[in-house]
Order: C-alpha cells, then sequence, then structure tokens
C-alpha cells in the first residue's frame, strides 16, 4: 500500500484582501499515500486549512500542483474530473453547529451530494443509502425528518460524517473535526473516524491545531508554520526526533497528563528570527528516510547531526 | 464527613441499563421552526385580531364581487339617487352618480389587493433572484451594484410618470411602473443577507459536495430569507395600495372608471367638504389594511426570529 | 485614504452618467405629439409643427442632442425650458425654487430629527410601555392613512382652528409653520422606529448585558452603549437626507402653494421638457451619490470599526 | 367704420348709482391655477399668460364692457371699401414703462407693431398661435413664413436667413409713419377689429428686444409695458403682482391700483381665503356652492359673471364617421340614428354634474354662439331665422323620438334579426386607446373617448347609462377610451374614437371662424363628414361683405349643418359660480383675443356683492347694452 492517493508539490495559495495580495501558503509539498492518515498541524492562521480548501477547490492554488490518484486537480479541469473529485474527497468541518444547513432537513443534508451526482436508481436506494450512513455513525434512521438543530454538537458532527461517507469517499479531509466539541464527545468522534478507517479504507487528511490529538491517530505529521511545511514524519518519529525548532516548541506545549512531569515540562518558544534565511533561504529536505524539514544547509547538518546525537543516545 | 457507599443497602440502586439508541434520543430536543413561529405569532391578541382583519377584507374583496350582482359602476339616472348619505339599501351611501359605494367599497378592496398582492409577489420574486444571485455570484456583485446605484438614482418620480404615458394607465402600468422600481431595495436587501451567510461553512459543505448553483439558491440561501421575505411582501401590500393612492392624486393611477380604493380616496376627496362619508369609507380600509399589514408583518417578523422561540 | 476617495468619486461619476443618460434615452420615448395641445393642431399645420419642434430641438438625433446636453454642461450652461417654462434658463428656474424646498427640507430635519431621535429613545428605554405604544401607534398612523388625507386635513383644520393663513406666503412666518410640521411628521416617525428599532437590536448583544451586569446605569447604558451604536448604523442616512431635501415634496408644496422643487420634476416630465428633467436628474443623482459617499465617510468617522477601504465591498 | 367710446359719462353715472355708500379698494386679490409660461406675451398657452398679456400690453383696438371694439393704443382707424386694407392711426406720446414704473425713453410707436408682428411671423419664435388661417389673411405672410421654416430645415438654400428675414418688407404689415401701421389682407375682411386683440398683434420695442435677446419675457424686467398695468413683482409659482401704470393712456379709469395674483391649485383652499378675506374673488364648483349654502356667504353666490369667457365657447359631440369600427360607421352615417342620438343625449341631465342648480341654462343648441356677432343693424347672428328657432328649442331630449328614430334606423340598417347590414365581425383595433371585438350583431358597440380625470369620467359613465337606457342595452353597448393628456394626438387625429366630446372657441367675429373650419377637410372636422350641400353654401356665404346678406346664407348653412346632425352641440362654456367683491359689469367684456382677460375699470369693494345686488346692475346694464347695441 505504497500507492500515492494524492500529491501535492510546491502549492502556493494567494488571497486578494482589496487590493492587497496577501500568500497563505507558499512552497507546501506532500504525499498522501493511500489508507494513511496524515494530520497537518499548525497554529491557527497558519495554513492549513486553506490547503485542505485548496485541494478541494474551493480557493483556487495560485502556483504549484495538486494531482489527485496522479491527475491535476487543480486550475481548470474537465467536468469529468471534479465531478469524480468532488465524489471521492470529502471533508468535513470544523464547527458542527455552522456546517450544517439549519434550514433542511437531515434527509436532504445526507443526500444532498447523492443529488448532486444523481447517485441512486430511485428514491428507494437514495433513502436506503441515507440510512444506512445515519446508521454507520450510530445515529437513527428516524433521525432523518429532524432539523439539525434538534441535535447535539456531537451528533450533528456525526451527521456531517454521514454526509461525508454516503458519497463512498476514498479521502476525508477532516479539518478540525473535534476541536468545536465538548471535551467528552471527542473520543466519540475520533473513534468512529477510526473504525470507518478501519472498515472503509478511508485515506485522511487531518487537519488540527494540536499535537496532542493527532498522535494517535495519524500515521505521519506534517507541521505548517506561516504557510510553509516545516517538518513531516512518522508520527512517532516527529514524537521521538523532532528537528525544527518550531515543532520542538510546539511539542514542549502539548500537556502531559501527569502533573509532576507537566510541572518540569520546560516550554520551549519559537522565534522565527533564529534562523539566518537571509544569506541562504531554505528548502523542504529530507533529513532522514520520510523525514522532512525545511532548513537550509547549515541548520540541516545542524539538526541532522542533532537527530544522530540523540538517536545514538 | 465521609461517603461511605459500602455501607448503602445493597437493591437501593440499580445499575441503569445502557442503550445507545435511546442516549442519541436525549440530544435530541423535539422542535419544528415553523409551528414555534406560528405559536410565537398566535400569542399576540392584536396580531392574531389583525390577521383576522386581513382575512375579513380579502374575504370581503374577493367574495363580495362574486356573490353580489350589484355593479359597482352602475348609474343612476335618478339624480335624486346621486350623493345619498348612508342608508338602508346603501350601507355605505352613493356617490355623485349614485353608485353604491358599499359595492364600490369591495371591488375597490378587491381591485387594490390584488394590485398589492401582484405587485408584493413581483416585488419579492425578482428582488429575491436577482438579490440572490447577486449575494452569491461574486462575479456579479460589480456590475449590479453599479446597476443598482444607477437604478436608485433614477429618482422615482420619472419612471412612475413616463411609464403611464409610453403604456397608457391601467393595471398593469402600474403594476410595471411600481415594480420597475420596488424589487431594487429588496434585491439589495437580500444580497446583503445573503452576503453574511454566503460563506458559512454549511454553504462551504454544500459546495464541496458539489451543489448546483441553483440548488445552492434554492436550498442553502433562500430559505433563510423566507421569514424576512414574507415580512416585506407583507409590507409591499400596503405600500402599494398607498402608492396607488398618490398616483391617483397625480392623475397617473388606473383608469378612473376601474373602482379601486385609490380611485375612491381621490374621488371621495373632491367631495369631502360636502359628502365626508365618501372619503371616510375608501381611507378607513386603506388605513386598516395598511395598519394590520404592518402590524402582521412586523410580528411574523418578529415571531419568525427563534431567538424569540421560548 | 485619499486614492480610496478619488476612485469612489470616479465611480460615483460613471453612476451619475449611465443615470443620466439612461433618463435622456427614457424620455425619447415619449411622443412628440406631447408638445401640442388639441388647439395648436388645430391652429397649426404639418410645416409649422414640425418647425416648432425642430426650434425645440427634439427633433435631432438623440446622441446629438445628448452630445449638446454634455457640451452646455461642460459650459456650465444647464440649457433653457422648452415647454413649462420656455426660454428660461434652467439654472434660474432652479435657482429661484431650490432654496424653499432646501429651507423647509432643512427646518423640517432639524424638528424631526430631534423630535424622532427622542422619541426613538424613549420608545426604546420603555420598551411595551406607554410611550412606545403611543409612539408605535403613532408611526403606524402616520404610515397607514394616505398621506394625501392626513396633510390634507392638518392644512384645513388646525389652519381654521388656529386661524393660520392656509397657504405660505414669504412675508408671514405664521403661515411657515404648518408647512414645516406637515414637512416633519413623516420623517420623525422613521427616525424614531429606525432608533428605536436598533437600539432594541443593539440592547440584546451581549455587550451590553455585561454593562449591566457589571453595575452600570441603565442611563449610561442607554447613552454611552446602546444609542451610540444604534446612531452608527443611522448616521449614514443622514448626508443623503440632508442633500435630497432639496428634492422638496409634491404634496405638501401643492397644497401649501410653495414655489418650490416639489411638483417640477414631474411637471417637467408630464410637459416633456427635457432640459428640466435632465438637470433635475443630474442634480438629484449626484446628490444622492454624493449623499452615500458622505454617509460612508461620516460613519468611518463615528465608528472605529470601519476602515474606509474596506468599504467597497461591504453592503449598506 | 369708426367707432367712438359711448357714453363713458352714463357708465361711470350708473356705477357711482350701483355702489353708492359701498367702499370701494384700491387693491384686487385673484388667484390663478397653472404658472405662466412666461411674460413673453406673444406666446400665451396658459390663461394666466393670456391674464398676463391682456393688462401689461395694450392692442390697437380693445373691446369694451359691452363688447364693442374700441380704440385703444390705436386712436381711430378705418378701412378701403373692400375691407382689405386696414390702417390705424396711434396716440401720440404715449411711452413704454418698465418694471418698476418708469417711463423709458421709448415712445410706442407704428414700427413697434411692426416688431411684434415680425417676431411672431418668425419660426423661430416658436409662436403656436399664429394659425395657419392667420397666415393665409394676411398678405404675404405664409410665403414669409414658409420660407423661412424651409430654409430652417436645409430645404431651402439658394436664400440666407437674414435675407429671408428682410424679405418681411413684403408682408402686408407696414408702418406708414410714425404714428400709422396698416395692414395689407388676402381676402377682404370686414371683421378684421376681432383679430386685433389676439395677442399675435401687440406692439413689441425694438431696441429693447434686441437689448435683451433670448431673455426677452423671462422675467419681469425683461420686457416693456404699454398696458394699464407694469409687473411688480413676480415669484415663479407663487405670485404676480400686477400695480398701475401711472403713464397709462387711459390711466384715469384704472380704479384698482394694485392686483396680487397668488397661484392656488385647490378650488377648495380658495374657497376657504375667500372666506377669510384674503381674497377678492373666488370661483366656485357646483360642490361648494353646496357647501355654502345655508352660510352668510350663500347670498352672494352667483353665476354667469359677465367678463367670464363661458359665451364664446362651445362643447359639442363629435361623432366619427369614419371609424374603424365597422358596426359604429354603419350606424352614424345614418340620418335617423344621428337624430337618435341626438335626441337620446339628455344633454341638461348631463351638465348636472357640473352644475346641479341651474343645468339647462347653459345648453346651447347652435355652434356659433349668441351675442357676439352682430350685423349692420345690430341684429345677433343668431337671431336670424332658421337658428333662432333652434335656440328656442331648449332641450330637446325625448326618448320617445329618439326611440322611433332609432326604430327607422334599425329598420333600414339591420335585417330584423339583429344583425347588422353588411358588418361583418372584426376587431377593432384603436391602440392604444381601445381594442375590441365586434360581431355584426346588435347591439351596436361604440367607443366613447374621455379624458382620465374624474368629472370626464363620470360623464362618461352618465352618457353610457343615458344612451342604454334610452336606446336599451340590446341596441347599444357604450365602450370606454381614455386618455391622459392630448386627447387630440392621441385620439382625435387618428380618428380613434367613435364619439367624443370637444369644445372649441370662436374665434373671430365671423360665423365662418367656425362654420367655415366644419367642412369636408375643415380644420375642425374631426368627425370627417362631408356635405357638399353645405359646403356649397359655407363657401357661397364667405363671398357676402354685406354682413346681413352674409348672415343670412351662413345662418342657413348652420341650420342645415344642425338639422342633419353632424355634431351635437352641448353647451356653452362653464358655469361658474362666483362669489366676488368686483362690482360687475364693470370690466371689459369680449369673446374674442385676450380682452377679457382684462381688469383695466374693474371696481372692487369691501364687501361680497350680493344676488339681489347683481340682478338689479344686470338689468340696469342689459338695458344699456340694448341701447348700445341698437344705437
Amino acid at each position: 500500500m505504497s500507492d500515492t492517493i494524492l500529491s501535492v508539490k510546491d502549492l502556493k495559495v494567494d488571497f486578494r484582501v482589496g487590493r492587497r495580495l496577501f500568500t497563505a501558503v507558499q512552497g507546501v509539498s506532500f504525499e498522501l499515500l493511500r489508507g494513511e492518515t496524515l494530520s497537518l498541524v499548525g497554529e491557527s492562521g497558519s495554513g492549513k486549512t486553506t490547503i485542505g480548501r485548496a485541494i478541494m477547490r474551493l480557493h483556487p492554488a495560485s502556483s504549484g500542483e495538486i494531482r489527485y490518484e496522479g491527475e491535476r486537480v487543480d486550475g481548470r479541469i474537465p467536468a469529468e474530473r471534479e465531478r469524480h473529485l468532488r465524489q471521492k474527497v470529502q471533508m468535513i468541518f470544523q464547527d458542527p453547529m455552522a456546517s450544517l444547513n439549519e434550514r433542511a432537513k437531515i434527509d436532504y443534508i445526507v443526500s444532498e451530494g447523492l443529488l448532486n451526482f444523481g447517485l441512486f436508481k430511485d428514491e428507494a436506494e437514495r433513502r436506503q443509502k441515507v440510512e444506512r450512513a445515519l446508521l454507520e455513525v450510530g445515529l437513527l434512521p428516524e433521525f432523518a425528518s429532524r432539523f439539525p438543530h434538534e441535535f447535539s454538537g456531537g451528533q450533528r458532527q456525526r451527521i456531517g460524517i454521514a454526509r461525508a461517507l454516503v458519497m463512498e469517499p476514498e479521502l476525508l479531509i477532516a479539518d478540525e473535526p473535534i476541536s468545536a466539541l465538548d471535551v467528552s464527545i471527542r473520543a466519540q468522534v475520533i473513534n468512529l473516524m477510526n473504525r470507518l478507517k478501519r472498515d472503509r479504507k478511508l485515506t485522511y487528511l487531518f487537519i488540527a491545531h494540536d499535537l496532542s490529538v493527532v498522535r494517535f491517530i495519524s500515521d505521519r505529521i506534517a507541521v505548517i508554520h506561516r504557510g510553509r511545511l516545516v517538518e513531516l514524519a512518522q508520527a512517532e518519529r516527529l514524537f521521538e526526533r523532532p528537528l525544527h525548532p518550531y515543532t520542538r516548541a510546539l511539542l514542549s506545549a502539548v500537556p502531559v497528563p501527569d502533573p509532576d512531569m507537566e510541572r518540569v515540562n520546560r516550554h520551549v518558544a519559537y522565534d522565527p528570527l533564529m534562523h539566518d534565511y537571509g544569506t541562504e533561504p531554505p528548502l523542504w529536505r529530507e533529513l532522514e528516510v520520510g523525514h522532512f524539514v525545511l532548513s537550509n544547509m547549515r541548520e540541516a547538518a545542524e539538526w541532522s547531526a542533532l537527530g544522530q546525537v540523540r538517536g545514538q543516545t | 464527613m465521609k461517603n461511605d457507599y459500602a455501607q448503602l443497602p445493597v437493591g437501593l440502586f440499580r445499575p441503569a441499563p445502557f442503550d445507545e439508541a435511546a442516549a442519541e434520543l436525549t440530544g435530541y430536543a423535539p422542535y419544528s421552526y415553523w409551528r414555534s413561529t406560528f405559536r410565537t405569532f398566535i400569542r399576540n391578541p392584536i396580531s392574531v385580531g389583525l390577521l383576522l382583519v386581513i382575512v375579513v377584507f380579502c374575504a370581503m374583496g374577493f367574495l363580495y364581487p362574486v356573490f353580489s350582482n350589484v355593479d359597482p359602476n352602475r348609474v343612476d339616472l335618478e339624480t335624486s339617487q346621486w350623493n345619498l348619505s348612508p342608508q338602508s339599501g346603501h350601507p355605505f351611501g352613493t356617490d355623485g352618480l349614485g353608485r353604491d359605494l358599499w359595492a364600490r367599497t369591495w371591488h375597490g378592496t378587491r381591485t387594490s389587493m390584488l394590485l398589492g398582492f401582484i405587485i408584493a409577489v413581483l416585488d419579492v420574486g425578482i428582488g429575491m433572484v436577482v438579490g440572490a444571485l447577486w449575494g452569491y455570484v461574486r462575479r456579479l456583485d460589480r456590475p449590479m451594484t453599479e446597476l443598482y446605484n444607477v437604478l436608485n438614482n433614477v429618482p422615482q418620480p420619472v419612471i412612475l410618470v413616463l411609464l403611464p404615458y409610453i403604456l397608457r394607465p391601467g393595471f398593469w402600468t402600474i403594476i410595471i411602473a411600481l415594480c420597475s422600481t420596488g424589487w431594487i431595495g429588496i434585491a439589495r436587501f437580500v444580497r446583503n443577507k445573503v452576503i453574511s451567510i454566503r460563506d458559512a461553512e454549511y454553504n462551504v459543505a454544500s459546495r464541496c459536495l458539489g451543489t448546483p448553483l441553483h440548488r445552492m439558491i434554492s436550498r442553502n440561501v433562500l430559505p433563510y430569507l423566507v421569514s424576512v421575505l414574507i415580512m416585506e411582501a407583507a409590507l409591499t401590500i400596503p405600500y402599494s395600495i398607498g402608492s396607488e393612492v398618490y398616483l391617483g392624486f397625480i392623475g397617473l393611477g388606473l383608469p378612473l372608471d376601474t373602482v379601486s380604493l385609490g380611485n375612491l380616496v381621490n374621488l371621495g376627496k373632491n367631495n369631502f367638504m360636502l359628502y365626508p362619508y365618501q372619503l371616510a369609507w375608501p381611507t378607513a380600509i386603506v388605513a386598516a389594511i395598511t395598519i394590520s399589514f404592518y402590524i402582521v408583518g412586523n410580528r411574523f417578523s418578529d415571531a419568525s426570529d427563534p431567538r424569540n422561540h421560548v | 485614504m485619499g486614492s480610496y476617495i478619488l476612485k469612489r468619486l470616479g465611480q460615483s461619476l460613471v453612476t451619475v452618467v449611465i443615470v443620466v443618460v439612461s433618463v435622456f434615452m427614457l424620455l425619447r420615448l415619449m411622443p412628440n405629439s406631447g408638445y401640442f395641445t388639441r388647439e395648436d393642431y388645430v391652429n397649426m399645420d404639418q410645416a409649422a409643427r414640425t418647425a416648432y419642434l425642430r426650434n425645440l430641438g427634439v427633433l435631432d438625433n438623440p446622441f446629438v442632442q445628448l452630445a449638446h446636453f454634455a457640451g452646455g454642461l461642460m459650459k456650465g450652461d444647464l440649457g433653457r425650458s422648452i415647454s413649462l417654462y420656455p426660454r428660461s434658463p434652467v439654472s434660474s428656474i432652479i435657482a429661484e425654487k431650490a432654496p424653499y424646498s432646501l429651507c423647509f427640507g432643512l427646518a423640517s430635519i432639524i424638528i424631526s430629527m430631534s423630535l424622532g431621535l427622542g422619541l426613538g429613545v424613549l420608545m426604546a428605554r420603555h420598551k411595551d410601555g406607554f410611550a412606545d405604544w403611543m409612539g408605535t401607534l403613532y408611526v403606524t398612523v402616520v404610515r397607514a392613512i394616505p398621506s394625501l388625507i392626513w396633510l390634507f386635513f392638518i392644512q384645513l383644520w388646525i389652519s381654521g382652528l388656529m386661524g393660520w393663513p392656509m397657504i405660505f406666503y414669504l412675508d408671514r412666518p405664521v403661515s411657515w409653520i404648518l408647512p414645516t410640521i406637515s414637512f416633519s411628521l413623516a420623517g420623525l416617525g422613521w427616525y424614531a422606529i429606525w432608533l428605536r428599532r436598533f437600539m432594541v437590536d443593539e440592547e440584546n448583544r451581549d455587550y451590553v448585558k455585561f454593562a449591566t451586569s457589571k453595575g452600570l446605569p441603565r442611563t449610561r447604558v442607554m447613552r454611552g452603549h446602546i444609542l451610540r451604536n444604534a446612531m452608527v448604523v443611522l448616521v449614514q442616512y443622514f448626508p443623503q437626507q440632508i442633500l435630497l431635501t432639496i428634492a422638496g415634496s409634491l404634496l405638501i408644496e401643492s397644497l401649501y402653494n410653495i414655489p418650490g422643487m416639489g411638483g417640477l420634476l414631474v411637471s417637467a416630465v408630464r410637459q416633456q421638457d427635457n432640459p428640466i428633467v435632465q438637470t433635475i436628474v443630474l442634480l438629484y443623482a449626484v446628490l444622492g451619490v454624493l449623499g452615500v459617499f458622505l454617509g460612508d465617510l461620516l460613519m468611518a468617522f463615528v465608528d472605529p470599526r470601519i476602515k474606509l477601504a474596506d468599504c467597497s465591498g461591504k453592503g449598506a | 367704420m369708426k367707432k367712438r367710446i359711448a357714453g363713458i359719462s352714463l357708465v361711470l353715472a350708473l356705477i357711482a348709482l350701483g355702489t353708492a355708500g359701498a367702499a370701494t379698494l384700491d387693491r384686487f386679490d385673484g388667484t390663478y391655477i397653472a404658472e405662466g409660461s412666461s411674460f413673453r406675451y406673444f406666446y400665451t398657452p396658459t390663461t394666466t399668460d393670456q391674464k398676463v398679456a391682456a393688462n401689461t400690453q395694450d392692442g390697437l383696438v380693445e373691446q369694451d364692457r359691452y363688447s364693442r371694439f374700441v380704440p385703444s393704443l390705436a386712436e381711430s382707424w378705418s378701412s378701403n371699401p373692400d375691407f382689405t386694407e386696414w390702417t390705424f392711426n396711434l396716440r401720440k406720446g404715449i411711452m413704454w414703462v418698465d418694471s418698476k414704473g418708469a417711463k423709458t425713453a421709448y415712445e410706442i410707436t407704428a414700427d413697434d407693431f411692426v416688431e411684434g408682428f415680425r417676431h411672431v411671423a418668425d419660426p423661430k419664435n416658436g409662436i403656436k398661435n399664429l394659425s395657419k388661417d392667420i397666415r393665409k389673411l394676411i398678405f404675404g405672410l405664409n410665403n414669409y413664413y414658409l420660407d423661412l421654416v424651409d430654409i430652417d430645415s436645409g430645404k431651402k438654400k439658394d436664400i440666407t436667413r437674414d435675407k429671408a428675414l428682410a424679405a418681411f418688407e413684403g408682408v402686408g404689415v407696414k408702418a406708414l409713419d410714425k404714428y400709422t401701421v396698416t395692414y395689407k389682407l388676402n381676402v377682404p375682411t370686414p371683421f378684421f377689429l376681432s383679430f386685433l386683440v389676439m395677442e399675435l398683434f401687440l406692439p413689441v420695442e425694438k431696441d429693447f428686444l434686441a437689448q435683451v435677446g433670448p431673455d426677452f419675457g423671462v422675467g419681469k424686467d425683461k420686457l416693456l409695458y404699454s398696458g394699464a398695468y407694469y409687473i411688480s413683482d413676480w415669484q415663479r409659482d407663487k405670485q404676480i403682482v400686477f400695480k398701475a401704470n401711472p403713464f397709462y393712456w387711459d390711466a384715469k379709469t384704472i380704479k384698482v391700483k394694485t392686483i396680487n395674483l397668488q397661484k392656488v391649485t385647490d378650488p377648495n383652499v380658495t374657497v376657504q381665503m375667500f372666506q377669510r378675506g384674503e381674497l377678492s374673488q373666488a370661483d366656485l364648483a357646483a360642490d361648494q356652492v353646496k357647501a355654502l349654502a345655508g352660510t352668510k356667504w350663500a347670498a352672494s353666490i352667483y353665476s354667469d359673471p359677465p367678463a367670464a369667457d363661458r359665451f364664446s365657447v362651445t362643447y359639442w359631440f363629435v361623432q366619427n364617421f369614419s371609424s374603424s369600427n365597422p358596426e359604429w360607421k354603419a350606424f352614424i352615417n345614418n340620418l335617423n340614428f344621428r337624430k337618435a342620438l341626438s335626441y337620446g343625449i339628455d344633454r341638461v341631465k348631463l351638465n348636472e354634474l357640473d352644475d346641479p342648480y341651474k343645468p339647462a341654462s347653459v345648453i346651447r343648441n347652435t355652434v356659433i354662439p349668441e351675442g357676439q356677432i352682430y350685423d349692420e343693424k345690430g341684429r345677433d347672428y343668431s337671431d336670424y331665422p332658421g337658428i333662432k328657432e333652434i335656440r328656442a328649442a331648449g332641450n330637446y331630449y325625448n326618448k320617445a323620438k329618439a326611440r322611433e328614430y332609432l326604430a327607422k334606423a334599425l329598420a333600414e340598417l339591420t335585417d330584423g334579426k339583429g344583425n347588422i347590414k353588411g358588418v361583418q365581425a372584426a376587431k377593432v383595433d384603436m391602440k392604444p386607446v381601445a381594442e375590441f371585438q365586434v360581431d355584426g350583431k346588435l347591439p351596436l358597440q361604440m367607443l366613447y373617448v374621455h379624458f382620465n380625470d374624474p368629472t370626464d369620467t363620470k360623464r362618461a359613465l352618465l352618457l353610457k347609462a343615458m344612451l342604454e337606457d334610452a336606446f336599451g342595452k340590446e341596441n347599444i353597448d357604450v365602450q370606454f377610451g381614455q386618455v391622459i393628456d392630448d386627447m387630440f394626438a392621441e385620439s382625435v387625429e387618428p380618428r380613434r374614437f367613435d364619439m367624443i366630446y370637444d369644445n372649441f372657441r370662436f374665434g373671430f367675429a365671423d360665423p365662418s371662424a367656425q362654420l367655415g373650419r366644419l367642412i369636408t377637410d375643415g380644420g375642425i372636422n374631426d368627425g370627417q363628414y362631408s356635405d357638399p350641400e353645405y359646403d356649397k353654401l359655407v363657401d357661397e356665404a364667405a363671398k357676402k361683405y354685406i354682413l346681413s346678406e352674409r348672415y343670412k346664407i351662413f345662418a342657413k348653412a348652420e341650420a342645415l349643418f344642425l338639422d342633419r346632425c353632424y355634431v351635437i352641440p352641448w353647451k356653452m362654456g362653464g358655469s361658474v359660480y362666483t362669489i366676488t367683491k368686483v362690482v360687475p359689469f364693470t370690466s371689459p367684456k369680449g369673446g374674442f383675443g385676450i380682452t377679457r382677460f382684462k381688469y383695466k375699470g374693474m371696481v372692487v369693494e369691501k364687501d361680497p356683492i350680493t344676488v339681489k345686488r347683481y340682478e338689479q346692475l344686470k338689468a340696469a346694464f342689459l338695458k344699456e347694452l340694448a341701447a348700445v347695441n341698437t344705437k
């Protein structure tokens, strides 16, 4: 299972605010393998959501390329390919209160995608598909005739997932799917997502602002800072051997569920000025197998040595 | 003091069975938007009373001409039958040609209500569609805003006066004249509303699902505007009736042999000094319709605000 | 900021030009027969009628006429009336009439603003109380009964009751009262009802609840928070309202025989006096656009949240 | 033909008698409804313009209280025997006055009259009243005018405009010397004086005109005054104030020194203002008369003020003989049907809408108004045989007769089964006025066209009810078409009507003023009928210059015209009720031109004139009038 389902190369996304141009994402490259969960972690405003939306074609990419199953899906593409993308790539949104159409019944919300692409033979099949999707996310089929505001946050998020599932997607982009939920039901949703991944062989691009959540669901983790990926590695590897100072700062902010250890945990602050990029701009380098870090030559040498040292001890 | 649960008698508590399906139900509160709106609305006796007024006037206006064979334009050649004050046989009296004001009033109510309804439907319909497109389709914003600026700056009298000259005075001319300016405000209003919900997450979600524009507007945008639009429509009706009165005043209203409230008011005003009742009936009805629609519209809009649903 | 203003003004100019050109073209849809009465047709033969129309300049190609109008405009010449007040310079007609409408308009704006905003505050403050009820009743009545009727009654009854003249005389100040009141009444209701609405909306906001809960006296909450924020919404309409008082009111001016601008546009359109119509449309469009622009400026001035450059995309 | 002011002393004595004991005022407060277009007194489309022209300018002649033509700026006049050349001798030393009431350096001379007409005759000045009839009347004028028109339109290029203007020398309006002006006419015109009271023949000072250029008449100081008053104050759409001209040639007759006219559009307001003492006069509609019944004002309301212009106007119903409605066309060309119509319309009842009190008093059965023209023996044209009987018939409304004639018409026009002979079902396209379907069967469908205003609409509805009552709904079905502003251009001229009502002013003092325009293809033959017999009579009459002979044939023609019902005369100009402080019969009266608007000689009292007083004054006046006319 090493085939690449999605690849992003040198992605750049600009926003125009009034007359000013604002670059939200720049030089981002990564590959997403079928069946894995890649988490995109960064603080708010770092551009992680923008990457997700660029893949969903909600924001146009200014340069670079995005390929889904090897085909370009950015810029102007044939309608057929877009149709394929819309079916096979689904998104789960951050705020379950905001992401459901309040004036539509659950039935419509869940079957919206089916309707858009005519993915059913007849009414009965559509209803059956909706029911199945609801059951799959642990909701009662009767809920189909209800309105979103009749549900709790966790239920609504599961409706959002059902809406995605009904399309039988291959790739799910989950944009901070749990950050707006009560802590008590976060696990519920995470478990659901894990189960679905298992059952349906889904691929996730999981967007989060918090490393602690993603550790347990991700195969790989990418850290993004100010629109640029700074580090990407296997999840465990990243936690073990964070190379980029920003990653280290993020990691130090993860609370440890042991008061004694937490007390001695030193929080590291990250100062972008610590880099000396004036003379030599950084590049996206693979410092060890599968471990990419944004760095210039000097840093690369320094950090891989550091990794070495650490690895040795 | 320390709780010692172990000391509690066995059997006092039973472990509750856990039913996942039942647990789902707890998160769910039965609530229907429209039912709540309706309940909030009818809780106020004034609004119900005024709604009743509208219903009664509509009924009189639309049923009277069907069930009565009194011709509102029947002229009495007997001059003694002219300008009769209210009396049996002529509950509202007669006008300067012996025409029965009771019949004229209800025929007039029908004409004016019909005018108001058609204008309201057209204004709101056009305003809604244009406004939704204008707000939702980013590329349209620029040209539409420019169009709005232009239309908004063409003085309304120019249109109101020009059209009857170009098209002849008539029922549909008035409708065109009033609609030609009426929809703009509503479109602007809808556009602003749409912009405020355009980028809401549920719309992004729908876009991710590949929902086409027409369904975005009809399912995602317009349902959010329904209550506001109903209120706009409710206010457009009395506004149209008032405009018809005004147009009649400057001589560009409906043809005067058409029985309408505007024509009745203007004819009544001419004779006001002598026969005040000829002005009083149509004015009272215009006022009652206006007040009713105005208050009912407002109450409805209040009632449709979920924050007011208890 | 400077460049933003320039850009806005540029856009406004385009708007004004389109407005004027479209009304100009619309006017040409009216039949030329409108320039002749029954009597004229009996008196004049075809040659005389054509000659007459040619002298009015209405037989030319509309684009030539438009160019002519634009050319005159460049030189500050608005042309002369052709049918309403034949040969009188349009500029002098407007200069004679506009001051009346402006004076009454401004006086009534002062009255209706001060009283209307006062009433609005009172209504919001005692929401669902007596003042609110009376205010709503007033506004409803003013809106419900065709203005034609109550304006007529005010003229008839109050002037009779007080022994005031029924029409306006320039040299008898007592005759100014009723028209000013008539002008103010509707506006008063407008200000009251909107201020009330905005204030009530503001009152439900969290920051107001917070201010109240931290023990701020109600009057201070009203004045310092609610009124201020509610006014921000209202204030953007003021410049346009003030500028467009120049349009006067057909109804009130004809009732009180005020020689203002009120009926000018309607009569000019009816008599197809194109130079007058064009000038008025131009004037109103310029003032209208300017009013919106000043409204935005004013709003940016009173509302620190708004930066001018961001206004362009936002709705009012 | 020379007239002299008659019995001025007698008049003054009578006025003194009538006003004995009553306090007179030197101020008149009146109203006007529509603002005048300008003070360019040659162009007077509105009544206000005519009032301004009449009071601020004098012509060569004017009409006096008895509507005789009397000298004004011309002291005397004469004409050649065949009435084609008229010479007027001006008063000497009369000066133009400015808007401050001061004498200017300009004297009123013969040149001013020539200059005035030159202004009128130039198509560039857009004087609409310069009718084609007048163009054809004045020698050389028509060609001069048409040349200028052709030059302006680019049709004529062989001559410059200036040269064409210089050709005015050839037109028959000339100053023989400083104080003599002559008019040369194309046809003998014994009634030429009645043209001269029109605004077209007023003078203008040449140098002043050149000085103000296009601004002539746009403000009170942009014209000079030759009349009894000058404009001392003016606010557009508000008021016009006249002050007596101290240098007026007839200044001693001016009793009222200030005339203040205010624009008031609402008749109710006018009445209220009168009651509050703010006005000297208020015209009342029937409703207001009723409203004042029982008040102290009731005793002062009387109708038919003699100075009003009602007499010279006739209202009549026009029937379209060339209608595109085949049913109507078949019927209206049938004399019996026309007679049925004229008997079937209750004209008195129709007038009750305007005047519920004395609706019959203004009914008119003829085309030419009475009391306007007299032959050389002082006999009123309307008393000529043939016409007199028609006048005496009064309201000849008669339902039985109407039905009788209708039965005859139906027998001739239908097959007895309700089918109209020779008429197929058709769509009548009179867009934009109306459009309807006719089936070629009874009931006959007719289109009555009216203005979209309250009174006219009421009238239409009443007429419909009346005809359907007289003829039966099974025989006639009246449909309506509405027009907003210009009935003629929208409806009459393109013949988009079956029936319509209209009114015409009697333009100059000869029956031909109306009868001559009613011939086949005549200027006001809007029904497009053609009657060679009538045409021949009119033609014959026009060739006679002895008035009694002329009138005799005209009377014959008119009687024939009326008998064949080409139009249905209805009534004279509106029946206005007045409440006034103006002593009646003190100001000039005249059916022609603008003299009737003159305030000259008017006497205003402190209190309203009562009906009783009016009746006394009227009796005295009629006696005087009879004396004057037989003299």
